[in-house]
């Protein structure tokens, strides 16, 4: 049984260590702050100026001068601060950011990675995404294993423009979690209730699958 | 002291003319300059080349601009959520150059700072990297990144003196410091004009030398472009 | 909430090395982090590189440090008043590299942020030029100036959280918001730790995330160099 | 009669106009700031990280924390703000300071100067010296004509290491002031009961002499 969106975001929240400044993209990687294990302090960071991010606010209490990276409105916690866009992305550049997790088009058995751009369709711009990818020491992708045409996601090379080069640490799709090593994508989790065979299927790169693979614990 | 107030939208735009370039303040419809965008839209002026992070949607922000074609080429990081600027973008109306945030960032910095050029990791391998030189620091593989030059810039902050101090709120900071001396002249709009001596130096966010002109905005709508509350 | 704060110095100093490289804020003898500074002097390290603005007086401020013998090399930018450096440096028991002011501040924050190097006019046709790497920008030379590297920031601030978020005063300011970061490790020492959530996020000179230690410093004495006041 | 350091410095506070960001280096220059002409609007810099800089403080009033490049205690105007020292610079590099104004131990007739060091002597660094020169449009350097040996410190070319090239607009001695002109140096004024004679001998450098030179205007 493929995981879900939230699924997938709260195996991704397994990721996090304490003193760990976070950056989550847009889509999956937001529902990743809903599941935070017990225990666990980190500290969300969203690229266009706020450390310290905390849950949306309470209906009426919307501050329009409050705002994350996907122009949602947020609330600060505690100790958060704000600040112009260059800081901020000093803090991805400069590597003070530990753990970014982003959503992906598409992820080659290298680690390059492609979400920003298809060809002759329409292009939005990479936004932040192709600083995160340049700079930090930990990325993580969060996307389904396969587009909605049912092409595999994890790939040789990506066909899509890129967004960074040999940059990806770690994968967590519906069906699997999967490190990107110098041999390609090792499967080091699979999904509850999903086969080896489906995650081989749905793979178009380089795949390791060792002779045990364990199932992901999800609660 | 050295005073920048003036004391209408007019006054403040004077001097600009069509195909000038312009650096706008703001991410998405936060922290925009409000008054001077809807003022630059009644305009007869055109062809602009803007410099923003986003566009804004359809009816408001820098959407503004786009809905009254004063724009030909368009320097920005992310944008989606703007119909009438996707038309355009595809129809080959307007010229569309993407860039990094973080590099979009750093270059506005470096133009209010007089670092002519930088070099940053964002973009190596892709297509932003085609037309840079690419440089080795560290073991790591960079681009050369140049200031902008451009002509005006349109900012606005929360609170500002006659001075041209200025302090921004929450995330409408963003890239509204970093555009202050950035361009020729620089016009801030501030939600309060305060009288000089009740900012606290201290808390200053952008200096006075970084802008030319200030005037204290009016009827700011800010409007919210994802309002996102919590289930309860 | 991701918490930064130590209880003493020697643990804030945890880690340090003879022969490692150390920022330090300050200028002169204001903004400086007169508790590390001492306990620096006091410990049994030694054959630092420290790059900092200035280097004190004689028995106070980075003075402690070459009247102790710790500075094997000097990176900074004005280097007068303190007679046993001058004395350590026309000996040659100390390297000395002087950097203009604006370059030192840049590269500082080059390194807090990422960027590997950059250019600045700064030195062009002087000494500091001669080993540098000299291009043309709009008609100007500019030299190429790199990030430094180094082990150690050691800052002071005003009033600090928890968090590590700061806020200096003054022009205590300085250099110690750009050396956040900047290293492998940074300490803040303040004048008053108070409970997060009690500074306001829009007020905070350098968030948590560049520094890794804060504790409370004491018994700080504030010396003033050159005491100047209105004739009357 | 030759001026004195405060008659320079007040003839230099007649080139400042209103609305000028102005810069004061360590000496004769810090004199200007003493005579602002009435009606004149200015606001001084100081590069270690305030703009809007006042007197010095009252007896009693000292603030460890407030002081300029010269290591002075100070006070602030309203309006003044603080800032750090990369933002600091990147109004000097960044030409939003109007006016500069250093003291040299040389300038040569194409406007090179030098101010940092005595090679065989003490080095006490240039400090802000060489980002104000690389950077600024106006530079007038504040002197006097002749060092203590009574050699000239206008010369055709800087003996000692140059601070920066080509760069000196305006040069106010003891004895007259003088332009940087593609001829070298142009006499524009000449102190009170100054011979032009002296002012030839003092200067070592190629000297323009109008037939008419003014006499400098100091009340």
């Amino acid at each position: 049984m493929a995981l879900t969106k939230n699924q997938i975001a709260k195996r991704i929240a397994q990721e996090l260590k304490s003193g760990d400044y976070v950056n989550l993209g847009i889509g999956i990687p937001t529902l990743v702050a809903n599941y935070v294990p017990e225990g666990i302090e980190v500290e969300f960071q969203s690229e266009n100026g706020i450390l310290g991010m905390g849950p949306f606010p309470k209906a009426g209490e919307e501050d329009p001068d409050l705002i994350n990276a996907g122009k949602q409105t947020i609330t600060p916690l505690p100790g958060a601060s704000y600040f112009d866009t260059a800081l901020s992305f000093g803090m991805i550049r400069g590597k003070h950011i530990d753990l970014t997790v982003l959503g992906a088009m598409e992820v080659s058995d290298q680690g390059d990675i492609a979400n920003w751009k298809i060809p002759g369709k329409l292009v939005k711009g990479m936004g932040g995404a192709m600083d995160l990818v340049a700079s930090s020491e930990n990325i993580i992708v969060a996307m389904m294993h396969t587009n909605p045409k049912g092409e595999s996601k994890l790939r040789s090379a990506c066909s899509l423009p890129l967004t960074g080069v040999r940059c990806v640490k770690r994968i967590v799709t519906n069906l699997a979690v999967l490190d990107i090593t110098s041999d390609g994508f090792l499967v080091k989790e699979k999904a509850p209730a999903t086969e080896i065979s489906q995650i081989v299927k749905a793979t178009e790169g380089s795949l390791i699958v060792p002779d045990y693979v364990p199932v992901m614990k999800l609660d | 002291m050295i005073r920048k107030k003036v004391d209408t939208v007019a006054e403040a735009l004077e001097g600009i003319q069509s195909g000038m370039t312009l650096m706008l303040g703001g991410f998405g419809l936060c922290g925009i300059p409000e008054n001077l965008i809807k003022a630059l839209a009644a305009s007869s002026y055109k062809n602009f080349c803007c410099i923003s992070a986003n566009v804004g949607v359809d009816d408001f922000g820098l959407g503004l601009l786009f809905g009254t074609q004063k724009v030909k080429k368009m320097i920005g990081s992310y944008v989606g959520e703007n119909q009438e600027f996707e038309r355009q973008m595809l129809s080959a109306e307007i010229e569309v150059i993407l860039t990094p945030m973080g590099t979009l960032a750093e270059k506005c910095r470096a133009a209010q700072m007089g670092i002519p050029a930088f070099y940053t990791p964002a973009g190596y391998g892709t297509e932003v990297a085609q037309t840079k030189e690419i440089r080795e620091f560290n073991g790591k593989n960079h681009l050369l990144e140049t200031a902008f030059a451009s002509d005006f810039s349109l900012v606005k902050a929360w609170k500002g003196d006659e001075a041209g101090n200025l302090i921004f709120k929450g995330t409408a900071r963003n890239f509204n410091p970093l555009m202050c001396g950035a361009s020729k002249i620089t016009v801030a709009e501030v939600e309060e004009l305060v009288p000089v001596g009740s900012l606290d130096p201290n808390q200053i966010h952008t200096p006075g030398i970084f802008v030319d002109r200030i005037f204290q905005g009016d009827h700011y709508e800010k409007r919210i472009e994802r309002r996102t509350v919590q289930n309860t």
